[in-house]
Parts: C-alpha cells; structure tokens; sequence
C-alpha cells in the first residue's frame, strides 16, 4: 500500500502491462478461423449490433459451428458508434485478438475507419450494414466487401420510382451528414433521370430532432412529394411529427427503408400507407426467407429484421468464400476469387458482387402495412452501385 | 515645494446611476503620506482601484511624473511605479511567504519567454522580495504558508508585496485594519521610513495614527472631497468634525 | 492551491520513462500500438493541464484544437507523396495555434463556468464546420494515405509505417513535451500562470499584463494538443469531426481530473488510467459476458474515484505531505505566539 | 417567406423555445444555486421519458388508461431519485471543486445509460398521446397543427408560472434566490443549506423528468437521447445567466427561434448558429443576460 501512494505511476504501469498482455496474449494460433465483431453494443446503435451478430452466428449455427469445415472463433469490440475511436477500436480486433476476419459495422464513419485499416493490414472486411458509398467506392479493396447496400442504392430507386408515379417536383430531407447526402444524391440521380426535378435539398443538423421548422418550410413550397433519409429515432420522430402535422394526407412522403425499419412499432398509425425503397422486406416468398426467418425465431425468439439478414449474409459470404479454400483462411487471394464469384442465396433473394465488391441486389417496394414492410414490387432489378472512385 | 509624484484631477467614477467618486483631485508628493480618511462608502478605495487603473471609465486625467497615464492600464502604471496594497488582504495563500513577496517582485523583472531558469532562481526578483520582507518584518518567516499565518502578519504580508514591486508611489488601502498595538506601531515606523523617497497615500480608519504621520489629510464625503489640508487644519475643520469626526465621537 | 511546481516528480518521470522505452520489448505489437494512442492522449492532456492546473482556466473546448490539427495534418498533406514531417508537423502546430489564438483573444474576457461555455460554443463551431460542409469530407471526414517522412539530405533517419519507430517518435515528443512543461511551469513564466490561477487581481496590481499571460498560455495549450492532433492524424491516417466534438473534450477534462489537476504527471496517469480502465471493463478475456457492460463498471469507478480520492489519483501522496505540512506549521505557530 | 409561413414558424421557434426552457429551468436551478455543473442532467431527462414510455402500462394495469396519473407517478418518482441522488452522490461534494462534481455526473451518465439500456433495452419506442389531446388544428391549406404541441407548450408555461410564483412568494423562494446571489449569506442566516440543496437538486431532476415525460409522445423514447438535449440546454442556461429562471425563459425562446431560423434560411450553417448566439451574447455579456436573479 504504501508503495502504491508514493508511486502511482508504478502502479499504473504494472496494471497497463499486466493487462495488455492478458487481453493480448490470449488466443494461440489454433485450426480456428477467428471473426472479431466490431459492432455498436451500446449507445443509440446498440439494437442494430445485436441483430447483426444474431444473424451471423445463425448462419454459422446451420452449418454445424463450421465454415469451409473450420470452427470460428468469436471476437467482439463495442465501435460505441463513435468514429473517433475507429482506428483503435479495430486495431483490437486487428493487432490484439488478431482476428483472420472483420465484420462491421453500423455506422458509416466507424466503418470508414475500419476499412481503412483493413486496406492497410489486408485483413478481409465484411461490413454488414454501414452504407457510405465511399466503403465499395474510392476505399474499395479487393478485401473490402459489403453484404447490405450502398445509400445511392435505395435512393436511385426510389428516385425512379417517384418519377415512375407521375411526380414531377420533390423536395428532399435528411440530416447534414454523409449518409444523408448520399442518399440524397442516389435520389436525384434517378428521379431528374425520371423526368423529376428537385425542388430543394433541406437538411438537418445532425443529430437534432426538431423538424417543424422544416415542415412549415415543405408546406410552403408545397411540391408534388418529399424523399427523407432517417433512421432510428430521428425516423420514428420525422414519421410521427410529418403526420401529426397534416402532411402525409396532401404531400405523399417517401423514403429511404430504414425510415420505416425497426421502428414501426414506435411510429405506430403515422406510418401506415409509407412507401420506401430497400433490399429486403416482409412478405417476401423465396424458399431462403422462409427457413431463415423459422431459424432465427427459433434461436432468438424474436423476428428478424433487415440487420439481423445482412449479419446472416455476412456469414454466408464468408462461408463461400471459406468452402472454396477450405477453411484455409490465409489463402487469401482464392478465397476472394470465391467470393467475388459466389451467388448468395439470401433471404432477400440471391444476389452477386459487383466488381467494387457491392451487392448486386433487387431494390424492393415496400408498403408499411401494419407492423410489417409489406413488399409492394422490384422497384429496380439488380441494381448495381456505380462505383465511382473505385480503381479496382 | 516638494516634487509631485502623482497628480489626479477631476476624477469622476459612477456605478450604473450611483457616483462613487464625484471631481476628486488630489497631489502625491515624495516625503509625504497623504491620509485620505471618510466613513464608509465615501469613495476611498473607489477611487484607489481607478488611480490604479483597476477600475475603468473614469472620467479625469491621472498623471504620474507629470505623464499623463490615465489610458493606460493597471499592469502598466503598476510597473511605473504605482504600488498599492488592498483593504482586505489579498496574498496568494497557497504560496509561501517568500514566493508570495517574490512573484510580486518578479513583475518589475518579467521575462516570460526565459524558461530555462527556474522562478526562484531569479536573483534580482529574489533579492528584491527578501529586502521587502526584511522591511516588512518578516524575516525569518520565508517558507511558511501564507495562508495560514495570523491575521496580523497577513497584513504584513500584503505591504511587502507591494513593496517588493519597487514602487514610488504607494496607495495603501487601511493597512493598520486588524493590526495589534505592536505591530501598528511597528507598521507606522515603517511608512515614516518610507516617506523619504517614496509618495504615500494612506487610506485608514484609526485617526490617532493618520494625525500621528501624516502630513496632508484629505476627507472624503460621499464621493466628494469635503476638505484637504495640514492635520490640524483639518481637525480644526468644523465642517469635517459636522461630517466626519463629531459624527464618529 | 499548493505551490508545488518547482518541486519536479523526477523519480516518476524517470521511472515513466524508462517503462515506456523498454515496453516494446515485452508487449506484444497491439499492447505498443495502444500505448503509442495512450501516449498521444497523454500529449493532449498535458496540453490541457498546462491550462486547467497550471493556469486555472478550465476549457471545455480544447478537442477543437487537436482536431483543427488533425484536419491541417491530412489536408494540407499532398494526395499521393509523402509531406515532409517536419514541414507538415509545423503546419499542424500552427495551424491549431492559430484557432487558439483567435478563440483566446475571445473568450479569456469571461470568466469562471462561462469561461467554460464559450469554449465549448467555439469548440461546437469548429465541429460544425467540419462536419455540415465539404471543407473536410464531411462527416466522412479525410484521410492521410501516406505517412509523412523526414529526409535530411536523402538520408531517413526513421520510418512512420513502422508501428515501433512510430511509438518511439511519440514517446521523444511526449518526454519533450513534459520535460517543456516542468521547465515552463517552475519558470517565471510558469509561476505566474500559477499566480493567475490563484488571484488574478493581484497579479495585475502587481504590474502583470495578465490577459497577455492568459492568450499565451492558450496560444501554447492549443499548440501542444496541436502536436497531439497532428499524432493522432498520423498513426491513423484518419481524421473525422468527432474529433473535435465535445465528447472528445470532455474525455481530456476527464483525463486531466482524474490524474489530478495541478500535478503535470496527473494527466499523463489520467491518460492511462481511463483508457485501459475502459480496455480492462469492455475486455471479455477479463469479465467475460458482462463486458458489454462496461459503462456501468467504468461509471462506478469514476464515481468512486472522485469520492475516495479528491486530488485525483497522483493526489493521494500530495495530500499526505500537506497534511503533514500543516500539522508541524500549525505546531511552529503556536510555538511563535507563546514567546 | 410569406408572412402566414412567417408566423407559423415563430410559433414553432416558441413552442421549441418552450420546451427547452422546460428542461434547462432544473438546470439553471441546479447550477446557480448549487454550483454544480451536472452533466447527468440530460439523463434525468431521459429517465423522465422513459418513465412516461414504462410507467403506462402499469398505470394502465392498475387504474386505467390515464396520462395525466402516469405524469404525476412518474414527476414523484423522479423528485424522489433527485432526493436520493443528493444524498448518496452530492452531499459531501459541495466542498470540493467544480471539476470533481463534472467527474461526477460524467460517471453516472455511464451509470444511467447502461442501466437504461438494461432494464429498457436498446429499442426505439414510441408513446402514445392521450386520445383527448391527439386532435390537430387547421394552420394553412397544407398544415395542421397537434393539439398535443399546444398542450407541451401550455405545460410550460404553466411550470414556468409555478416556478414563478414559488420563487418571488414563497419562503423557499427567497432561499433560492439568496442562496444564487449569495451563498454565504444564505449559511449566515442560519438556513438549513444542505435541506436547501436536496430540495433543489430533486426539483431540477423533477423538471428535467417531466420535461421528459412531456416530451416523449412527440421525440419517441430511443438511447442517448439525453446526451442531444444536455449541451442545448448548457446553451440556454449560460445565454439566459446562471441561475436565473427568468434568463432561462428568454433564453430558451432565442436559442428556439435561432434554430427555427437558421434551418430555413442557412442550412448549410444552422448546426452552427446557436453556438454562434452563444458566443457573440457572452462576448457582449460576459455573464449571461440576467445574472441570477
């Protein structure tokens, strides 16, 4: 004890030693092939982290606990959504568990983060939601894949659609941020190549909530629709304040999905009717969604959703990819030959990479019927992302 | 005549609609203590923080050595040799006594950008702060907390200070408050020691000890000055003793 | 308020120093790789303290300037060469000076909590800027591709993509850093940065231009979590706006605390103690699945921290000598009044 | 801009302005009259939605659908956590220094969210208005109103008229006011400070609780929603000055219509607008506009 008052530092440094090479030393190089997870298990994201990881370790669970005839080993960083800690939050994963594979993330900076890393150190990277263009586009890398979207994907779809129906001017909302602007961008894209015209671009500072102002503003300038891009509790608020304020009986709103993913339950009535574009929705038919969604309520006892899908996917690439190489995962350039090439037979119907390493995916119609993302029709069959900046 | 080391003409100084100080002037000459004696609320200190600068927009011209340094600010008429010492004492009580008397003298020898040389190595502001406590008298209390010594020497403390910034001019603000017989005594023999080549204004409560050193008194009233004049003038006063000394009687 | 800064804690300096030097030859490279992002922190809290203890102005907004540093750093870098170290060192450094300054010149009018507030507004403004318009990406934010190099006359001296020379250079600056600081602090510059802190009134009053003081020592702090900044933009070569955001704030004034303020070695404990406190509670190797907890565990030992040790963790042996102190001073005064 | 879309908007920039004033008001107490600068506060305020999002069911459960009981449980439940909470976290910190009572309240921030996120889960969950306030009011051709904002803003008010009154009539008033200008004085006369300060910090969760619990069927109930409304709330408090509920109110009603403003007509600056108010007030005033009183 008294050692420990004279000399904190001491003290400090022996625990800093004592811990790092317990967290570091763990871990022998063994036939395992080692996934770290690095995914938001608190803070605002925390639901989505979960369904991810749920939805991967299902997939792994119908193979037998094996891929390509090797057992995973699992290893979990919370990212705390937080892009600030990126880098370090990977390089756990990275340097100290020294994990053969990456799955992550939710948010689009953390993930920014992390494949820049995962370029650098040639760590193979499934990033199972994040939708920044940039990740399968000027970061792109040939160990670099994506198993949900991009966010011009839904947004150029829904952009068709929109001009498809006959709207001619759109105002678009979203927050101030990447995510947001790319959404928005998809849209514009597809909608002016529709014969729509963007009225204007309005925006929120992120993360606030306070939408009034702005709805007064779509009020008078009364356009023909409104395309947003929220998600979580800025969507449940957005949807709910656009209904309470009389919108959504004269300016039909539409959406990127995760407007109305995961939140339905919150937004309740306001929702009903809400037509959004995404990869995936309910009522879909394939043979693949319906044992998926058995097997997930069987494991978990709750529906899955479109994140705890794109988990299942990450496993599912993954194990491609692992088949082919049989297990061995150092193998490094066969085992993205195969995953490149490999068809996957998702829940959301079968889809391919593209060259950047995107899905090449069916964009859904989907009507909020209830609690459920009712699938309307293929809004855009496989639709591939443009890649741009992408030198692959 | 004896040279005038600070002159303040027409001070004026309002707070919101109230006037603390109302077309005060006053001369500080070298060899004198100058007692400003009034009740309280009469503007004393009121008009010591603006002859300091620690007060600003002032109206009135305040000059030092006949330069006219009203625009200037508190730091600089301080390192021209306006010193002062405050009402309520106001050391640096985590510090010892030594290193309170050293950082004031260190402003007359500032040199921030000499960082090789540690602060108490610093000969000249040492020299200096141990002839101010020398004069102070307390010697032999160097390393002791300030802040836990007696009131008394506390006092002390806050005259050394201002002494140690080498000043010509000293604005003592009540000094002798909280002072025992002794060292009221002690203290009075100090500012009579002073006075040969400093200006002293003395700001005091306990009369017998102005009329004892002073050789100009003036009387404030609510911010004006009621009188200014030799001690026995200003006793002989009736409208000071209406004032200020038949009230206080 | 102890008047504590000429006595330098060499022996845990040293101690420190020779610990870190010989780390990379008993860790394993990701405990070096933490430390190097450790050592960064400690860099940036040392730039903090040089503030909060040692000038008594406590910031809430200094994230801006180890982030404007960080932006400088992998902006200004070219896109495909690798910048001159030094050059891009210096352009980072200054670049965060300079935002200190403006701010500074600004904010030191007020005072107390709303010294505080006007920080973090300014700190708000700068992660704004970053994150609402294309200056830097984004809330994507940037990337610094290529380490920058420092040549002399073609010769390299060290490589920046080696995590070891990497955790070298950091580990010269973060002693240089201290080593400026303890001179800075015991200098007369320093003591009158602790006079400011203690009564500023006086110090005016005594002949010092103490707003001048103040701006320099912000001008300085800035400049330091610059250095830091400009770390931070080179071991990761990634730069987002959350940098500068107040949670990034807040976790330096954490840092800064929780070591003790007023003591430089305090921030340097405080970076390592929070950052492996909460490398220890979200490590499932240690409390399994109860890890996904780790901001209770981590909530519970700062609230027990500032209830059992109130000068923060260096403060523990500072509180005793004082104590001491105290005692034998109270004993010499009642000595004094008896003769 | 045409002057109905004119009014409409200040309307909206009032009724925000409202609810922030509603929780910066427990604050500004808080910090004034305690010193305190207490970051959990914006927990508090997600405790209080949380309250309105859970308690339902039970109130449902036991006596029957009704808002206004879940209010009254869930405004009783939280006075009593704040009573609690300054007892077992702040009592003996008064003495300390303001940095150790931020390392505080950073420290139960974690607490509170990681226990919300145990016994709430992650999930965003919506709260229903009661059906007698989920009408809405025509406002031009396109827009109609919710009586529900309307009835936020008339509860302000009406917190803010009590706050009022309870501070300018009653002998508890008069403490808090001594004890923001003045804290010496208040332990002169012989108050019972520490009494003072426990009924101070459980009335500031109490605000921060319900302003919550009003807020939740319009902001929805999601993780970390306290955090967003914390530095908003600083924002007011220190425009409005330290401890004063009426510079809180002013406050609170500028910060809304420059947000409002700024939205719609600097969008590419309007994350930056407040903090620009900010700034230039506290350059103009370095202490607030109405130092507490």
């Amino acid at each position: 004890m008294k050692t420990m008052k004279r000399r904190p530092g001491m003290v400090m440094a022996g625990l800093a030693t004592g811990l790092l090479l317990a967290a570091g030393g763990a871990g022998a190089q063994g036939a395992k092939v080692k996934v770290g997870f690095m995914l938001p298990y608190t803070g605002t994201y925390a639901a989505l982290g979960n369904a991810i990881e749920n939805g991967f370790r299902l997939y792994v669970q119908e193979q037998g606990g094996k891929l390509g005839g090797r057992e995973l080993e699992y290893f979990k960083v919370d990212d705390e959504s937080e892009p600030a800690k990126a880098t370090d939050n990977v390089n756990k994963l990275v340097k100290r568990d020294q994990v053969d594979v990456l799955v992550g993330t939710v948010h689009s900076g953390v993930a920014l983060g992390m494949a820049k890393v995962a370029r650098e150190t040639k760590t193979l990277m499934i990033n199972p939601n994040a939708g920044a263009d940039a990740v399968t586009g000027a970061m792109c890398a040939p160990n670099i894949f994506r198993t949900s979207f991009s966010n011009w994907q839904p947004g150029y779809a829904m952009g068709k659609v929109m001009a498809e129906k006959g709207h001619k001017r759109a105002v678009t909302l979203t927050w101030k941020y990447a995510a947001g602007d790319e959404s928005v961008g998809g849209f514009r894209e597809g909608f002016e190549a529709g014969g729509g015209k963007v009225q204007k671009d309005l925006t929120v500072p992120f993360p606030n909530v306070e939408f009034q102002a702005l709805l007064t503003e779509i009020a008078s300038l009364k356009p023909d629709a409104v395309y947003v891009f929220f998600a979580g509790g800025g969507a449940v608020k957005f949807v709910k304040d656009y209904a309470a304020a009389g919108l959504n009986k004269t300016i039909p709103l539409y959406g990127a999905g995760f407007l109305t993913d995961g939140t339905l339950e919150a937004q309740g009535d306001a929702a009903q009717g809400l037509l959004t574009t995404l990869h995936y929705a309910d009522g879909l038919t394939n043979a693949k969604e319906k044992t998926f969604r058995a097997g997930y309520m069987a494991a978990y006892k709750a529906e899955p959703d479109v994140y705890a899908m794109q988990g299942y996917d990450a496993g599912q690439l993954l194990g491609a990819g692992l088949a082919a190489v049989k297990g061995d995962v150092k193998n490094q350039a066969p085992l993205i030959a195969a995953m490149e090439k490999a068809t996957i037979d998702s829940p959301r119907g079968p889809f391919t990479m593209s060259k950047a390493h995107n899905p090449v995916q069916d964009i859904y119609l989907r009507k909020v019927e209830g609690k459920q993302n009712k699938v309307v029709n293929v809004a855009i069959k496989g639709l591939a992302d443009p890649a741009r900046g992408c030198k692959m | 005549m004896r040279e005038v080391l600070l002159r303040a003409t027409a001070i004026s100084k309002t707070f919101g609609g109230l006037i603390a100080v109302d077309n005060v002037s006053l001369e500080l000459r070298r060899g004198e203590i100058h007692a400003l004696i009034g009740t309280n609320g009469a503007g004393k200190s009121t008009l010591i923080n603006v002859l300091t600068g620690e007060l600003r927009g002032a109206n009135g011209r305040v000059e030092l050595d006949g330069q006219d340094i009203s625009a200037w600010p508190q730091h600089r008429r301080a390192r021209a040799g306006l010193g002062r010492s405050y009402q309520r004492t106001n050391i640096f009580p985590g510090f010892t006594v030594f290193e309170n008397c050293r950082l004031a003298a260190q402003a007359g020898h500032q040199r921030p950008w000499s960082l090789a040389q540690a602060a108490g190595r610093c000969a000249v502001s040492g020299g200096a702060a141990q002839r101010a406590l020398r004069l102070a008298g307390l010697e032999g209390h160097e390393h002791r907390l300030a802040g836990i010594m007696a009131h008394g020497q506390q006092r002390q403390l806050e005259i050394a200070m201002c002494l140690a910034t080498a000043p010509r001019v000293l604005l003592l603000d009540e000094p002798l408050a909280g002072m025992g017989a002794e060292e009221t005594v002690r203290m009075l023999e100090l500012l009579q020691g002073l006075q040969a080549d400093h200006a002293i204004l003395l700001v005091e409560h306990d009369m017998d000890a102005v009329f004892r050193v002073s050789s100009q008194v003036t009387v404030m009233v609510d911010g004006k000055v009621l009188a200014s004049a030799a001690p026995e003038a200003i006793r002989a006063n009736p409208a000071v003793q209406q004032a200020y000394l038949g009230g206080a009687q | 308020m102890r008047f504590r800064f000429a006595r330098l804690p060499m022996a845990f300096a040293l101690f420190a120093l020779v610990a870190l030097a010989a780390l990379p030859w008993l860790a394993t490279p990701y405990m070096v790789d933490l430390t190097t992002k450790i050592m960064i922190m400690a860099i940036f809290a040392l730039s903090l303290e040089l503030l909060v203890g040692g000038t008594g102005l406590v910031s809430f907004g200094h994230a801006a300037y180890f982030g404007v540093a960080a932006y400088a750093a992998a902006l200004l870098a070219p896109k495909y060469d690798a910048a001159s170290l030094p050059l891009l060192f210096a352009i980072a450094v200054l670049a965060a000076g300079a935002y200190a300054l403006v701010v500074g010149a600004l904010v030191l009018r007020t005072r107390g909590i709303y010294f505080i507030m006007v920080t973090l507004a300014f700190a708000q403004m700068a992660y704004y800027i970053f994150h609402d318009t294309k200056v830097g990406g984004g809330s994507d934010g940037v990337y610094l591709n290529i380490k920058p190099e420092l040549t002399i006359l073609g010769w390299k001296p060290f490589n920046l993509d080696n995590g070891l020379h990497f955790y070298f250079f950091t580990l010269v600056l973060l002693a240089a850093v201290f080593v400026f600081l303890t001179l800075l602090l015991r200098s007369r510059f320093g003591c009158a940065l602790a006079g400011i802190r203690v009564n500023e009134t006086r110090m005016r009053a005594a002949g010092f231009p103490t707003y001048s003081y103040k701006l320099a020592a912000f001008v300085l702090a800035g400049m330091l979590a610059g250095v830091a900044g400009f770390l931070f933009a080179a071991k990761d070569g990634f730069v987002n706006p959350e940098l500068l955001s107040w949670h990034q704030s807040g976790a330096v004034l954490l840092m800064v605390i929780l070591g003790g303020a007023g003591r430089l070695h305090g921030a340097v404990v405080g970076a390592f103690a929070l950052t492996l406190l909460q490398e220890a509670f979200a490590s499932e190797a240690i409390f399994g699945s109860f890890a996904k907890h780790w901001q209770l565990l981590l909530g519970a030992t700062i609230i027990l921290a500032v209830a059992l040790l109130p000068e923060g963790l260096t403060g523990v042996a500072d509180e005793i000598r004082a104590w001491r102190l105290r005692r034998r001073d109270a004993g010499q005064s009642a000595g004094a009044t008896d003769a | 801009m045409d002057l109905a879309t004119f009014l409409i908007q200040c309307l909206n920039a009032i009724q925000y302005g409202l609810l922030l004033f509603l929780v910066a008001s427990g604050l500004t107490l808080i910090f004034g009259i305690m010193g305190v600068i207490n970051l959990a506060h914006g927990s508090f305020y997600m405790m209080g939605a949380y309250f309105a999002y859970g308690l339902a069911p039970f109130v449902a459960a036991w006596f029957g659908e009704s808002f206004v009981l879940t209010l009254v449980l869930g405004l009783a439940l939280a006075v009593l956590i704040g009573y609690a909470l300054e007892w077992a976290f702040f009592s003996f910190l008064y003495r300390r220094e303001h940095l150790q009572q931020v390392l505080m309240t950073y420290g139960l921030i974690l607490v509170f969210e990681e226990l919300r996120s145990i016994l709430a889960g992650n999930d965003v969950h919506g709260v229903n208005a009661p059906a007698w306030l989920a009408g809405s009011i025509p406002l031009s051709d396109l827009m109609t109103y919710p009586v529900y904002r309307l009835f936020i803003s008339a509860v302000c008010v009406a917190t803010g008229l009590v706050l009022y009154v309870v501070i300018r009539q009653t002998r508890l008033g008069m403490m808090i006011r001594a004890g923001a200008s003045n804290r010496e004085m208040v332990q002169s006369l012989g108050i019972n400070i520490r009494l003072l300060y426990r009924i101070v910090f459980a009335a500031g969760v109490g605000l921060a609780a319900l302003a919550g619990m009003i807020a939740a069927p319009v902001s929805t109930v999601y993780p970390n929603m306290g955090s967003q409304v914390l530095i908003i709330c600083f924002v007011v408090v220190v425009i409005g000055g330290i401890g004063s509920i009426r510079g809180a109110l002013v406050a609170s009603l500028l910060v809304g219509i420059v947000d409002t403003f700024g939205k719609v007509l600097f969008p590419e600056g309007a994350g930056v607008v407040v903090y620009l108010l900010m700034a230039v007030i506290l350059l103009w005033r370095p202490e607030g506009l109405f130092r507490s009183g």
